[in-house]
This record gives C-alpha cells, sequence and structure tokens, in this order.
C-alpha cells in the first residue's frame, strides 16, 4: 500500500431525488466509485442525466437542492466530506478542489470586476497582502494567456468574449492551487478553436502545478486528447471505466460502443446531385451599428456564393466569423447594406406580398437551440402545421401532411405535447418537421445539432440527412463542428471575420486545406483514432 | 466620450423627452379639474352664501375668463416657476406645495428605504431557505403586509403604540429641521405603517429574482470557491437580484412622492397628498394644478434617477446619450 | 468618474454632519416656560385668514372672536348685548345709531380704544374693496342701507341708517360678519392690504403655522366687563396663558389625541364618536343643542315629486326619532318643523311629529302612481350626518316599497345641484339660523328666481314676509304655527333634526360649555 | 402530476369559500343586508347577528356575504377592464412602435405621472360615485400599468426564436403578434392582474376610507371597514369581517397565482 493517501477516493456513491418517499425511483447515480491519486487526468464521459456531474459536485457536498447522498463515501485526502463542518467544506472548496463549469456567460459573477472575483478566492484561501494579491492575479491571468491583464482586472465579464471567460475561470480557480481541478464541460458552449486553447491551457497548468483533473465531457474526441483514464456513465450507472485510448479503441459495453458509433463519419461523396442554381449570393455585404461606437460592424463583407438545388453547403467558422448572419441575410432577415441575393433568379431582396411569401415558402430556417424556437404555448401538431397555413390544402389534406411528416421524424405519439414536455433533441425534430413540412426547396440550417448530446446529435442529423435526400431540398448547413459538417457537407465554405476564406467540395477542403486558418480549424477539431480509422477504411 | 458626459447628455435627453409627457400631464389636470361640478366660490362661502356674493368671488379668483385662456395663462406662469395663488387662502401654490412636499418626501422616503431594507433581508433569508419554514414564514408575512389596507394597520398602530401604551405622539408633525427629535418622534408611526404595507410586495420580488439569480453558475461557483453562505448571499446574488426590485421601489417612490393621501389623513401630516385631496374637495384649482404638475414632475425624476441608478447595479447596462 | 467622486462626497457628507449637529444643538423644543398654562383645543380645518368677516369660515370665526371684539356681540341667548359699546341710543325715526365707547380699552398694540379705530373699522368695512361678508347687508341689498359713519366726539360713534331696521344690531353682532369687530388701523400695511388683527379681545395671535396650529396668547391688558360670560359678551377672562389651536382633520385621530392628552379640548365631536369617548373617565362630554336643520329636501317640479301625495307618502315611511337617534347618537333634537328646537318659537304645534304609517304610506304611493320608479337621493361624505341620514331614509322607504338609490357626490358638487336645483331628492344639512324667518327663507322662495329654493308656495311666502315685519312674538308665533302646518301638508322637504354640537375635553377643564350659536369659546376655560 | 403544496391547498380552500360564500348570497343571507333595526345597534356577535350588527343594526354577516360579491366583482370588472384596454393597447404600442408607440406611450406616461389613486379621486368626482365609476375610475387609473407591462413583454417577446420562426414562414408581423406574441405575454398579464386584484381591492377600501367609495346602502368590504373606523374601541367586530375577508381574499388568490405559475411555466423549475 502507498503511504500517501489518495487524493479522492469515492466508494459506492449514490444519490437520490428528493426524500425517498412513494415508490422506489431510480437513483441519479449509483454505486459510482472513483480513486484519483494525485496528477491524474480522468475524464467523466456521459450524456444529459447520466449523473456525471452531480458526481462530481457530491465531492465538494455541492448537490443541487433536493438531491441527497444515500450510500457511500466521499473522501478528498483521506477525510470524510460528509463529515466536514461548514469551515472546513469552504477550506475544501476552492482550496483543495476547484471547479469549472460548463456556462462562460453565467459561471462569472456579471455585478463583479474580474479583479475582485479573482481576489475573492486568494482571501478567503490564500492569506497574503493586497500587493501580492494584485500580482498573483496579474501573473495569473498572463499564464491563461488574456492580454492586458492590467485592464482586465478592471473589467468586468461581460466585455470578453465566451472564451476568454472560461480562461478567466480556469485562472480564478488555478490562482488557488488546488489539488483537483474539476472542470465540467468547460468548453460545450465554446467554438472549436477557443475549445482547444483553454483546453491545453488547462492541461497545462495543471500538470505544472501537479493537480488532478476530473474532465467531464460528452465529447469523446476530448476524452482522446486528454484523459489517460476514463470512466463512462449511463443514467447513473457506470458501465465502462478504463485507460481512455483502451476504452475508446475497444468499447467493451454496448452503451460505449454506441456512443463511438455515433460520432459523425464522412461518408462517400454523393454523386454531384442536379445543376444548375438555386441560390445565388454576390457581394452581401451586413453592417451592425454597435451601440456607443462611431464606425458600423461589417457583420458580412463581400460575400458571394451559390447553392445548387438540393446540394448541402456547409459553412463553418468560429465565433463571430459571420456565419449566423449569412443565414438570416439570405433569407432577407437581416437587412443587407449592399450586394444581391437572387433565389430561383428571383431578387430575395426586394421581393413584396405574394412573391415575397411564395419565398418564404419555399425557404426554411432551423434554429441552433431547440428550446427557444418553438413557442411555447403551442402543440407539437400545430407548430408543424403553421408553415401550411397559407397553402391552398383542405383541412384533411393539411392534416394528412402534418401526420406524415411527424411520422418521418418518429414523434406521431407525441404531436399533442407543448415542446417543455419533450427533450432537446425531440424539439429539435419538431422544428425539422416544421422547416420540412411545405416541402421548401432552399433549408438554413443554424447549428442544429450542437446543443444536443451525442447520441441524439447522431440521430437528428442522420434524420436531417435522410429527408435531405427523400425530399431533395438544398441545405446551406451552418456549423462550427468540423466533424459534423465532414459528415453532411457536399461542399464547405470557411468562414472568418465576414468573409469567405475558402470554398470547395468536401474532400478538397478536408483533406488538402488551402488556408492556413482552414488548417487551424482542423487541427483543433478533436477526433478519435478510432474514427480516423474508420474513415479510412473503406 | 467621458462617462460623466454620456450621462449628462443622457439626463438632458430624458428631461427634454418629458416635456411632452408633462404638457399632457398638465391639460389632463386642468381638463379633469374643471369638468368637475362644483365651484369654488360657492365652496367657500358656503350654503347660505348670496348668489351676488359668489358672482364677485368668482371674479375676484378670475374664474370668469374663457377656460382655455386661464390654462394657456396658467401654463405660461407655470413655466416661470409661477404656480399661481390658492383661490380658498390666497397663499402662492408653490410654497405651499414645497412645504407640504417636504412632509410627504420626508415619511415616503424613509418608508420605502426601509421597506426596501426589509424587503432586501427578507427576500434573501427567504430564497436561500427555499421551501422550508423560515422562506414559507416570509411568503406568508409578505403576502399578508400585502392584504393589510394602509389605513387599518395605521389605525392599529395609533391605538396600540400612541393610545394605550402612549410611546409615540398620535397627531401632528414638527419639521426636522426645526426640532430633530420630536420630528422623528412624530414620523415613527406613519412610516412604520407605510413601510410595512409597501414591504409585502418588494420582499416578494426579490425573493422571485434572488430565486432566479440563485439558480446561475456563478453562485454555485462562488460556493465551490469556498465563500460563506453570507457572502454568496450578499456578494453575490444581491447585485444581481436587485434590479427589479430596485425598479419596483422606484415606482412606490415616485406614486408614494406624489401623496400619500390616506396615511397623512390617519396621522393627521400635512402633506402633499391631503393637501391634493382637500384642494379637490374645495374645487381649488391653481393648488390642484399646481401639486398634479409637481407631482408628474417628481415621478419622472425618479424614474431618471432610477434609470440612472442600474449601471450601478449591472454593469452592462449603460446610458447611451 | 469614480475617482472624482471621492472627495465630493467627503465634502457632501461633513456638510451633512455638521448641519445635522447643528440642528441638534440648536433646535431645542419650543420653549416651555415653567408655570405656563396652554390650553390644546382641535380646529378641524385650518382657519382661511387672519382677517375677521373677510377671507373667512367657521373655523377663522372662531379663532378671530378671541382676538377681535365688535360693539355689540350675541349673549347666550342670541339677544344682542353690548361689547366695545358701553350703550347706544336710537333715534326716535330708528335711522341713527348713536355707540357710546367703553372707557380704558386698549388694542393689544397698547393704543386706546376711540371714535377714530371704530370710525376707520367700519368704513373699512364697507369698501368694496374689502369684500366684507356682510357688506351686502348695510348696501342697501340687505335691511338697511348705511348712509353715514361719523364720530361726532372720541367716544362716540354714530351711524345712519336710510330706514329704520329692527335687525340691525343682531347683523352687527353676527359671527359669521366677525362681529363687525373694531381693529388697530395698523392691522393692514400702508397699502391696504392685511397684515394681522390688532384688536380688544382677552388673547392676542401670536403665531400661525398654515395647517398646523394656530398660538394665541393671553393679552395682559385686556379690560373685562364685569360678570359671567354670556354669549360672546359679558365677562371675558383668558384663565390660561396660551391657547393652541391644532389642526386636525380627522376625526378619530383627534379622538386619539384627546384621549392620549395631547388636547385638551375637543370640539366638534361626531356623535358616532361619542360611544368611544363616554367610557372614558377623564373625559367629560358637553352636548348642545344648535340652530341648525338636517332636512330630505324634494326637488318639487320633479315629474314623479311633482305629486304631493308621494312625498307625503315618503315622509309617512320615516321614523324620524328613531332615524335621528341612529344618527346622532341620541345627541340630536328630531324636529319636523323649519323652527329649531332650540328656538323660543318652537311650541307644542311644532313638537308634534307624526308616526311613521307604512300602510298609508303605500297607500299615498300607490294614489300618486308610484310603481317602483327608482328616485334618486343625492347624499355626500363630508358631513357623515347627511350621508347616514340618507341611508336611513332609503332603507325606511324600502319598507314600503318605494326604490330610493343613493348618489354620493362631493360636497362641492352637491352644492352645486342644490343652487341649480338639479335634483330629485337630498339630505341636506342648513347651517344654524337665530331666528325662525330666516330659517324659513331659507326654504322658501320663488324657485323661477332662485332654484336654491325649495318651497314655491304663495301663502307660505306672504307668511314669511309678515313674520319679518313685525317685532311681536305672540303675532310671529301664529304666523310660524300656520307656516308649519302648511309646511306638513306641502312636504317640499322632509325636516329631520336640529343637530347637537358635542364637544369632548380632559376632565381637567373647566369652564367649557357650547351654546346655540356653536362656535367654541376658550375664555373662560382653565384648568383645575 | 404533483401532489398540490399546502399553500396550494390553503389558496384553494380560501378562495373556494369566497365563492361559495358569493353563491349563497345569491339565494339566501341570514338576514337582508339592508334591513335595518334602529333598536339594536352595534350589537355583538349573537344568535341572530353571528358576526354582530353595526350601527344602524344591520347584519355584519348577511352584508359581508353580499359585500364579496360587490368588492368582489368590482376587483374581477376592474381588472378585466383594464386588462382587456392595456393589452390592446400595449400589443398596439410594441407592434406597430414608430411615431404610434411614442405618442401612445408619451400619453401613458403621462397618465401615470399621475398617482392613480388621485386620478380615481377626479374621475368620481366628476361622474359621481357608483360601482361602474368605481370600475371605471380604478381600472383608467391601473390601465397606464398594464400598458407599460404589456408593451414590455410584447416588445421583448418579438425578439424571440419563435417569433423570428413564424417571420422565416412568411407569417406577416400582425399574425405573428396575435399568434405568438400576445399569448406568450399572457403569464406576465396573468401575473399582473392578479396583483391587481388585490391592489382593487385595497383601493375600493380606500376610496372608501376618502369618502368616495361605492355609495351606501350596497356593501362592499371597503365601505364596511371604513365605516367601523369609529367603532374600532366599541364595536371591534364590525372591522374584523371586512377585514379579515379582504386579508384571506387576497391571501388566497396570492397563493393560488403562486402555485399555478408554479405549475404551468415550464421556465419555473424548482
Amino acid at each position: 500500500m502507498s503511504a500517501a493517501p489518495d487524493l479522492l477516493r469515492i466508494a459506492g456513491l449514490r444519490l437520490e431525488a428528493g426524500p425517498g418517499r412513494g415508490p422506489a425511483r431510480a437513483p441519479l447515480l449509483d454505486d459510482f466509485s472513483l480513486v484519483l491519486r494525485p496528477g491524474e487526468f480522468v475524464a467523466l464521459v456521459g450524456e444529459s442525466g447520466s449523473g456525471k456531474t452531480l458526481a462530481a459536485r457530491a465531492i465538494v457536498s455541492l448537490l443541487p437542492p433536493g438531491v441527497t447522498r444515500t450510500a457511500g463515501e466521499v473522501a478528498v485526502e483521506g477525510r470524510d466530506v460528509g463529515a466536514l463542518g461548514p469551515g472546513a467544506l469552504r477550506r475544501l472548496r476552492g482550496g483543495t478542489v476547484g471547479m469549472v463549469f460548463q456556462e462562460p456567460m453565467v459561471s462569472l459573477n456579471p455585478a463583479m470586476t474580474v479583479g475582485d472575483q479573482l481576489e475573492e478566492g486568494l482571501r478567503l484561501h490564500r492569506p497574503m497582502g493586497a500587493d501580492a494579491r494584485r500580482e498573483a492575479c496579474l501573473a495569473m491571468l498572463a499564464r491563461v494567456r488574456i492580454g492586458d491583464p492590467e485592464r482586465c482586472l478592471a473589467s468586468y465579464p461581460h466585455e470578453f468574449s465566451g472564451g476568454m471567460r472560461q480562461r478567466i475561470m480556469l485562472a480564478a480557480v488555478m490562482l488557488l492551487k488546488p489539488k483537483l481541478l474539476i472542470a465540467d464541460e468547460p468548453t460545450t458552449a465554446l467554438d472549436t478553436l477557443s475549445q482547444r486553447e483553454v483546453l491545453d491551457i488547462m492541461a497545462e497548468l495543471a500538470s505544472e502545478a501537479g493537480a488532478a483533473v476530473i474532465l467531464i465531457t460528452h465529447n469523446l474526441g476530448l476524452v482522446a486528447r486528454y484523459a489517460e483514464r476514463c470512466v463512462v456513465l449511463e443514467k447513473g450507472r457506470t458501465v465502462e471505466a478504463g485507460p481512455a485510448a483502451q476504452v475508446l479503441a475497444a468499447p467493451a459495453h454496448p452503451y460505449t460502443r454506441r456512443l463511438v458509433g455515433s460520432l459523425p463519419s464522412r461518408g462517400a461523396a454523393r454523386r454531384r446531385p442536379a445543376q444548375g442554381e438555386l441560390l445565388r449570393v454576390r457581394d452581401l455585404k451586413v453592417r451592425y451599428r454597435r451601440r456607443g461606437q462611431a464606425a458600423d460592424f461589417a457583420a458580412l463583407d463581400g460575400v458571394s456564393l451559390e447553392v445548387s438545388p438540393g446540394e448541402v453547403v456547409a459553412v463553418v467558422g468560429a465565433s463571430g466569423s459571420g456565419k449566423t448572419t449569412l443565414g438570416r441575410a439570405v433569407l432577407g432577415l437581416v437587412p443587407a447594406a449592399r450586394g444581391e441575393v437572387r433565389f430561383e433568379s428571383l431578387d430575395a431582396l426586394a421581393l413584396k406580398g405574394a412573391a415575397r411569401a411564395a419565398f418564404c415558402d419555399a425557404t426554411q430556417l432551423v434554429f441552433q437551440d431547440p428550446y427557444s424556437s418553438l413557442d411555447p404555448r403551442m402543440r407539437v401538431r400545430q407548430i408543424v402545421a403553421e408553415p401550411l397555413r397559407r397553402h391552398r390544402l383542405s383541412r384533411a389534406a393539411r392534416h394528412a401532411r402534418v401526420e406524415e411528416v411527424l411520422a418521418e421524424v418518429g414523434l406521431d405519439q407525441l404531436a399533442d405535447r407543448f415542446p417543455h414536455q419533450m427533450s432537446g433533441g425531440q424539439r429539435q425534430r419538431v422544428a425539422i418537421a416544421r422547416a420540412v413540412v411545405a416541402r421548401p426547396r432552399f433549408v438554413v440550417a443554424d447549428e442544429p445539432v450542437s446543443a444536443l448530446d451525442a447520441t441524439i446529435q447522431a440521430q437528428v442529423l442522420a434524420l436531417l440527412q435522410k429527408l435531405q435526400a427523400q425530399d431533395g431540398f438544398a441545405c446551406l448547413f451552418i456549423s462550427h463542428d468540423l466533424a459534423v459538417v465532414e459528415q453532411i457537407a457536399d461542399r464547405v465554405i470557411v468562414m472568418r471575420d465576414g468573409r469567405i476564406v475558402e470554398q470547395g467540395s468536401r474532400d478538397a477542403v478536408f483533406d488538402r486545406p488551402q488556408d492556413a486558418y482552414t488548417r487551424e480549424l482542423l487541427a483543433a477539431t478533436p477526433r478519435l483514432a478510432t474514427s480516423q480509422a474508420a474513415r479510412n477504411s473503406p | 466620450m467621458s462617462p460623466a458626459a454620456r450621462t449628462a447628455r443622457y439626463v438632458a435627453k430624458r428631461l427634454l423627452l418629458s416635456v411632452p409627457t408633462l404638457l399632457l400631464a398638465a391639460l389632463f389636470v386642468f381638463v379633469l379639474i374643471r369638468l368637475l361640478p362644483g365651484d369654488p366660490a360657492q365652496v367657500m362661502l358656503g350654503e347660505g352664501a348670496d348668489p351676488d356674493a359668489v358672482a364677485a368671488l368668482h371674479r375676484q379668483m378670475g374664474l370668469d375668463r374663457p377656460a382655455p385662456m386661464q390654462f394657456v395663462t396658467w401654463l405660461g406662469s407655470a413655466l416661470h416657476g409661477d404656480l399661481g395663488t390658492s383661490v380658498a387662502t390666497g397663499q402662492p401654490v408653490l410654497p405651499l406645495l414645497l412645504q407640504r412636499f417636504q412632509v410627504t418626501a420626508s415619511i415616503v422616503l424613509s418608508a420605502v428605504a426601509i421597506a426596501t431594507l426589509l424587503a432586501v433581508a427578507g427576500g434573501l433569508l427567504a430564497a436561500w431557505r427555499h421551501g422550508r419554514v423560515l422562506d414559507r414564514a416570509i411568503v406568508a408575512a409578505a403576502t399578508i403586509s400585502m392584504a393589510v389596507p394602509s389605513f387599518w394597520l395605521g389605525l392599529m398602530l395609533l391605538l396600540a403604540f400612541g393610545v394605550k401604551l402612549r410611546w409615540l405622539p398620535v397627531v401632528g408633525y414638527v419639521p426636522l429641521h426645526e426640532n430633530l427629535g420630536a420630528g422623528l418622534a412624530y414620523l415613527v408611526l406613519p412610516v412604520a405603517t407605510l413601510a410595512i404595507v409597501e414591504s409585502g410586495v418588494l420582499t416578494r420580488m426579490m425573493r422571485a429574482s434572488a430565486l432566479d439569480v440563485q439558480r446561475l453558475e456563478f453562485v454555485t461557483h462562488a460556493r465551490a470557491k469556498g465563500a460563506s453562505e453570507l457572502a454568496v448571499m450578499v456578494r453575490h446574488v444581491l447585485p444581481n437580484a436587485f434590479a427589479p426590485t430596485l425598479t419596483l421601489a422606484g415606482l412606490t417612490l415616485g406614486h408614494l412622492l406624489g401623496g400619500a393621501a390616506v396615511i397623512e389623513t390617519v396621522f393627521t401630516l400635512p402633506g402633499l397628498g391631503r393637501l391634493v385631496v382637500e384642494s379637490i374637495l374645495a374645487r381649488d384649482y391653481p393648488v390642484v394644478q399646481g401639486c398634479l404638475l409637481f407631482t408628474a414632475l417628481i415621478y419622472v425624476l425618479v424614474n431618471l434617477a432610477i434609470d440612472l441608478c442600474y449601471p450601478l447595479l449591472d454593469p452592462r447596462v449603460t446610458v447611451v446619450g | 468618474m469614480p475617482r472624482r467622486r471621492g472627495p465630493r462626497r467627503r465634502a457632501g457628507g461633513l456638510r451633512a454632519w455638521a448641519a445635522l449637529a447643528a440642528a441638534l444643538t440648536l433646535a431645542a423644543p419650543p420653549a416651555a416656560v415653567a408655570g405656563e398654562t396652554v390650553l390644546r383645543a382641535r380646529l378641524n380645518a385650518d382657519i382661511v385668514s387672519t382677517d375677521p368677516g373677510v377671507r373667512r369660515d367657521e373655523n377663522t370665526d372662531a379663532v378671530l372672536l378671541h382676538v377681535v371684539e365688535g360693539l355689540v356681540a350675541y349673549r347666550e341667548d342670541l339677544s344682542v348685548g353690548p361689547l366695545l359699546a358701553a350703550r347706544w341710543d336710537v333715534s326716535r325715526d330708528g335711522r341713527v345709531y348713536s355707540f357710546r365707547l367703553r372707557a380704558g380699552v386698549r388694542f393689544h398694540n397698547g393704543a386706546p380704544l376711540t371714535s377714530a379705530e371704530a370710525v376707520w373699522s367700519l368704513r373699512r368695512y364697507l369698501d368694496p374693496k374689502t369684500h366684507w361678508r356682510c357688506l351686502h347687508e348695510f348696501d342697501g341689498g340687505g335691511y338697511a342701507k348705511i348712509l353715514a359713519v361719523a364720530a361726532p366726539d372720541p367716544m362716540t360713534v354714530r351711524i345712519t341708517l336710510d330706514k329704520p331696521s329692527p335687525g340691525f344690531l343682531s347683523t352687527l353682532a353676527r359671527v359669521d360678519c366677525g362681529e363687525t369687530a373694531i381693529l388697530h388701523p395698523s392691522s393692514v400695511g400702508p397699502d391696504g392690504t392685511w397684515r394681522a388683527p390688532i384688536g380688544t379681545g382677552p388673547f392676542r395671535l401670536a403665531r400661525w403655522t398654515r395647517n398646523q396650529a394656530i398660538e394665541l396668547v393671553r393679552f395682559d391688558g385686556y379690560q373685562t366687563l364685569p360678570g359671567p360670560r354670556d354669549g360672546n359678551t359679558g365677562g371675558k377672562r383668558a384663565l390660561v396663558d396660551k391657547v393652541r389651536f391644532l389642526v386636525i382633520p380627522d376625526g378619530v385621530a383627534a379622538e386619539a389625541a384627546l384621549l392620549r392628552g395631547d388636547l385638551d379640548v375637543l370640539d366638534g365631536v361626531l356623535p358616532i364618536e361619542t360611544g368611544e369617548l363616554k367610557r372614558h373617565a377623564d373625559v367629560r362630554l358637553d352636548v348642545h343643542p344648535s340652530l341648525d336643520i338636517y332636512a330630505l329636501l324634494f326637488q318639487t317640479r320633479d315629474p314623479l315629486l311633482r305629486d304631493p301625495r308621494l312625498r307625503q307618502a315618503i315622509a309617512l315611511t320615516l321614523d324620524i326619532p328613531g332615524l335621528a337617534r341612529a344618527v346622532t347618537q341620541g345627541a340630536a333634537q328630531p324636529n319636523r318643523s323649519v323652527v329649531p328646537v332650540a328656538s323660543a318659537f318652537h311650541d307644542a304645534v311644532q313638537a308634534r311629529i307624526p308616526a311613521a304609517n307604512l300602510v298609508q304610506a303605500r297607500r299615498l304611493a300607490a294614489a300618486a302612481g308610484y310603481r317602483g320608479q327608482p328616485i334618486r337621493l343625492i347624499a355626500n361624505h363630508r358631513y357623515p350626518a347627511m350621508f347616514d341620514a340618507a341611508v336611513l331614509v332609503q332603507a325606511m322607504a324600502r319598507q314600503a316599497g318605494i326604490r330610493i338609490d343613493i348618489d354620493t357626490l362631493d360636497w362641492a358638487a352637491q352644492l352645486a345641484r342644490y343652487n341649480a336645483g338639479q335634483y330629485q331628492a337630498m339630505t341636506f344639512g342648513y347651517s344654524a339660523r337665530l331666528d325662525p324667518s330666516l330659517s324659513y327663507d331659507a326654504l322658501l322662495g320663488d324657485k323661477q328666481a332662485d332654484p336654491r329654493k325649495v318651497w314655491d308656495d304663495p301663502v307660505a311666502r306672504s307668511l314669511l314676509t309678515a313674520s319679518r315685519e313685525t317685532g311681536d312674538a305672540a303675532a310671529r308665533t301664529a304666523v310660524f304655527d300656520r307656516m308649519h302646518a302648511l309646511f306638513l301638508q306641502d312636504v317640499p322637504a322632509v325636516v329631520l333634526f336640529n343637530s347637537a354640537r358635542i364637544a369632548a375635553f380632559r376632565a381637567n377643564v373647566v369652564g367649557y360649555r357650547g351654546w346655540p350659536a356653536a362656535q367654541q369659546r376658550l375664555w373662560g376655560v382653565g384648568f383645575r | 402530476m404533483r401532489r398540490a403544496s399546502v399553500p396550494a391547498v390553503v389558496g384553494g380552500l380560501l378562495l373556494g369559500l369566497l365563492v361559495a360564500a358569493v353563491l349563497i348570497s345569491l339565494v339566501w343571507t341570514p338576514v337582508d343586508p339592508l334591513a335595518i333595526d334602529l333598536a339594536a345597534p352595534l350589537a355583538p356577535p349573537s344568535a341572530r347577528h353571528w358576526l354582530g350588527s353595526d350601527e344602524f343594526g344591520r347584519d355584519v354577516l348577511s352584508r359581508a356575504m353580499v359585500g364579496a360579491r360587490i368588492s368582489v366583482g368590482i376587483a374581477l370588472s376592474t381588472v378585466a377592464c383594464s386588462l382587456a384596454a392595456g393589452t390592446v393597447v400595449g400589443v398596439a404600442a410594441g407592434f406597430l412602435r414608430g411615431p404610434v408607440d411614442r405618442l401612445a406611450m408619451t400619453v401613458n406616461d403621462a397618465l401615470l405621472a399621475f398617482p392613480g389613486m388621485l386620478l380615481a379621486l377626479g374621475v368620481i368626482a366628476v361622474f359621481g360615485a357608483g360601482a361602474t365609476r368605481i370600475v371605471f375610475a380604478l381600472a383608467l387609473a391601473y390601465l397606464p400599468s398594464v400598458v407599460r407591462v404589456v408593451r414590455g413583454a410584447v416588445l421583448s417577446i418579438r425578439e424571440r426564436e419563435y417569433v423570428e420562426a413564424s417571420r422565416v414562414m412568411g407569417n406577416s408581423e400582425a399574425y405573428s403578434m396575435i399568434r405568438h406574441v400576445a399569448p406568450n405575454a399572457s403569464p406576465q398579464i396573468a401575473v399582473l392582474a392578479t396583483s391587481m386584484f388585490g391592489w382593487v381591492l385595497l383601493a375600493e377600501s380606500a376610496l372608501s376610507f376618502l369618502g368616495v367609495g361605492v355609495p351606501a346602502p350596497a356593501p362592499t368590504w371597503g365601505n364596511m371597514l371604513a365605516s367601523a373606523r369609529p367603532y374600532l374601541d366599541t364595536a371591534a367586530w364590525l372591522g374584523v369581517a371586512p377585514g379579515v375577508c379582504i386579508a384571506a381574499t387576497l391571501l388566497g388568490v396570492n397563493l393560488v397565482s403562486d402555485a399555478l405559475r408554479d405549475r404551468f411555466d415550464p421556465r419555473e423549475d424548482r
């Protein structure tokens, strides 16, 4: 037996919701065990509801109200967390165990300066003078590559991008030199490049400080890249655990196999679909006026592209590259400062009245967030039927079409539900059903799967592909996730700062990227060795 | 532009924008009060008055001229800061209402401040103990305080602390600048009544927004950093949850500064609200017009002040000049 | 900006602290001299000015009659007695009055009273620019016109009228005329604007804090008449050093103040508030019948109510003693006559109150063709007695199937409707009138010319004229009895009661008493 | 289905009691609420007068029951009127924006800048007191607040993605407004409605206190409470009944509305 106690020992942990009255409910986490030695990097893998976040929060006894530990033991440095008094618990939190959360937009206090938030932890855990504190903060901010740390200290969180905020979070946590860092989906909300940067810094800081890391994620690519060991959870149960490479390369449990299998992969290039031009964009320019700034900001700066009927064109780029603006501008939802959009040779930006209505019927938009894009007061059936409103269809015919589409997206049983009664994946299916019900010829899909869990993402993507193949609509597929794009796109457009930096067929862009930025994006995309292998096999 | 200059420009712009609102308000008052049946001369002279005497007084009050002309004249001098003189007492309106406003303001400001403090403490405490006994108790107390008519509560307090226990005086008013101690003693009961009545809705608002903010990750993060519960609630939850309560407190303030007629009547305070009610009943047109115009101005200013407070609470909000 | 705010805020803070410190040191409580006696009384509203008889209301009259005095004043029995005048002579034709002033009287500024001040005061009242309340009584519109005011010697004032007038002296004494008080000319400024009353009363005006209090201080140079207090004249001795009138509009609050001892005399207690006061041992009540009239008025020109049978029917539904008792907690005198109970002319004829008779009421209503049409009865909340009377009238009429809907207006609006005659019915109160002729005059007259008039009956009008032309009591009694019979028959209005003036005072207060003129008097009032 | 919480049950019971009282009062009250009995004024609670009698010998319980009908009727109609008008104006202002909005908001601000109570006082002084006029006056007094809340909600909701989705479908702004924006503003309007209900109940009693309430003899809780004031010490039961009624009703409304919001607002997770 080693002399040093384990940094963390979790044994037989069981978490349940509420005081267990009534029939025994399924525990939120059951029989969870994990032993962590200093400096180890472990990934907890699972989808929503797998209990991975709860497991991590149990370590610092920060379970949400209503969740209680009913069995098992959690010990940090040999001391039972459950037996700690309030003071000892506070010393454990932050001082010994640091945590980084998922949403950079809400994990920093918007009403406090960054400096105050950094110093708050130091003041609590590391007694030192004010000057020394300030020095430590500045050094740490520089360490996480924040330019102008002085100014950063006096700034408020909203002045920073998501990636920068997450690095500030990381700085706030690592400043206290914790022995264990828990990172809960730290990069899920970030684009590929920021994700890479944040995780690289995190790994670096942790290994320098000799801190152990628990990375909670649903992204197997990240597990492959960073973790030594991984634990796979499904619905509160540990289904598989072991060295990361081994688990990913040869998953033993069916669920793990399904997870690995749901990773997007490149299919065979499709036969070039029907030629001709459905959509033609020329020199499109969109400006936003920013409050308090004299100059306009060009969200799109001279973009030109074509889309053929039935073609899937992916637009990729980091946050702020203008890809979302592009999707909205071609549908006329954002006023263009210059340029033209021709749809089936009509000037789409100048349409009025019936012509505009016809254009709207022929085009559709699928939003990123399935939670906010569905009217919460309408039932699924009503939502899906809405685009047919202006169609001259009999009641029966309309009903039949709605039922047909609902069946196609697999929601025929849930037609009378409200959106909030459904899961994220189901909601996105509703959104897709609504998009295709009027048989559009062109659909803009704006990050349609990036808010979804891996297996759900795969299903929705497959559904979209199936419907696209079946109905033959063209699609402008906007995404920051190159892996997804690789699976679905015929052609790829890479955007940066409102301009197109590269476009070409999927294989050309992925295999022979011309632009440096494209190469950077590709390099930052986490992949599994196995999926690379799968791609290379016939 | 420096923040100070931007703020100044914003204030100027807001004040300019409020001019039509105030003009319209003035017109409303004028029309409304002139629609009232009854005549100030008649009210003053009483039931036995000689019709000739009434007519003479009417002329003396300048009420025999066409109404639009009276409005224009009144507005013209109002713009120069002259709100005319009371037809009933011959006092100049502006000093009269400023004097009355002092009384109302001292009560209302302290009451709303105390109510807000109560609300912040109660709301945070309730949110912190969400779903527990303390939370339920605070919510119940807040709900009941919303359900009690202010004149009823005032009377109860007056009977209990003034008449039965004899701790505090029951009628009258001493300006604070004349005698601080006595002045405060006169303020205790009305302020307490108003604070209790207004604290209920503020507490509920504070609790609701504290609950919302509590769900956000930075609160959990503050706990994960090892911050104490007090620090979490005061440093992290409060600043982010305070804005809606502040808005509501501001609205309350704006309305009450225009006169807390009921409270002023119960505690016989010579405040603005009582002045307006009495002037309406006496058809003292210049006083009613002056008071309501003044009230509208106060309302506009309070709203402006509240809006200027937001950037202090939430750095994401900036004023746009 | 934040960096600049620091020092400035500190400066502001310092200023605030300095101000606070100053307030604490300078603002000692209002000097309470040891042994000084202060009598605290209540006004339900602030006085409107300090100019007696000019800008006035009831409260103003009451306060100022402590400060100023007229040549003559009402006695307790409402007859007229001398005050500043020691005596007077009337010329044989009844047109010239010569008043001999009392010697040794001084104004508050120390100046002796002479005929010069009296003439100055009277001429000021007669100047239309003064807007004296009673000017129209003497400019030809009323009883008699004053042709001249003269001072034949320093202690005599002579007033010449255009015709003899039996009511001349009692008009001079009227409370609402400010007792036609004699003032020192320094009461007004050089330009004739009002400054403050320099009178001859037992108290002088010390301080008027608007809407809060009026403070009177004992006038040490006051020379009282011999004998006891008699109305507004007789012995007028200031028994306390100061009288402080506190403005307390709310009755319940005033009552609380009295119970707590913050108030010594509470005049104008509402009857409904007496129940509470009776239970307190350290509070005494003074109830005095008043000469006012509360009545249910009908518009005799209303298509529905023009039929006297319907009016009679409504009157028959009313249990007037019960109503009076309920509305005033037993303080008021039920009375169906225009002649107040307290009046000497109120005799057995007036005292008989017909009992309610629902059967006959129904029969009369049916005979008048009444079939449940609603009758709108106007009332107001300003005077609770009018409002409560309306409630009870409604409830009583309902028992005979007569439907009355109450319209609550504010007082100003009701007054406007009264003046225009625009109503079906209203409960209304007439203020005290000291003579039955005046009481009848309030109701009776040409409706065409004066829509205020409730009763337009030619016989009654000629009787009213007759009642004024004679001074003989027996003859007048006969006239009033005939008018009462006509009034009961025609029912243009149902008189309900004469209210009572109720005052409450603390048990250690001595000498407080109400009287028919109702205005509160705090001379002769002191502490045990 | 979640179990109903204790507060919700209490609130439901209180409102149930209220509805029962109103329904029973339509057909039966222990005593005629308008009948006076001058022989027995201010009688304490007894077998004949369960809650005592008032200064004219009228039965307090019967009056409280009928008062429930009138008070709640006034509160409901006021809330309904001012919500209906306020929603129309608010939605129109939020929808049309531009000059119409600016004009509407200027008028609205001018109204809002008036103390609502004084506005009501003025309106009642002009038109006289009466249940319908009080409804009109109070509805007018609360109208600007409703307009503000509704317009604010409309402006925020019209920027939501599902409204944008409706625009993508080529639906007109007016259609989106009616089909998507207005229904989604309803929770905020409902919250406003419940608070308004309470305000109106209290405002009605405050108006009675200031002497311009619902005219007698019709009983309302407000005018019962106001007229009980002089008898606080001698006949406390006069004030207890209407006071408890107002407090209990408001408590019930608040508790039930909290429970409903917890239940139907999908975003409100616990």
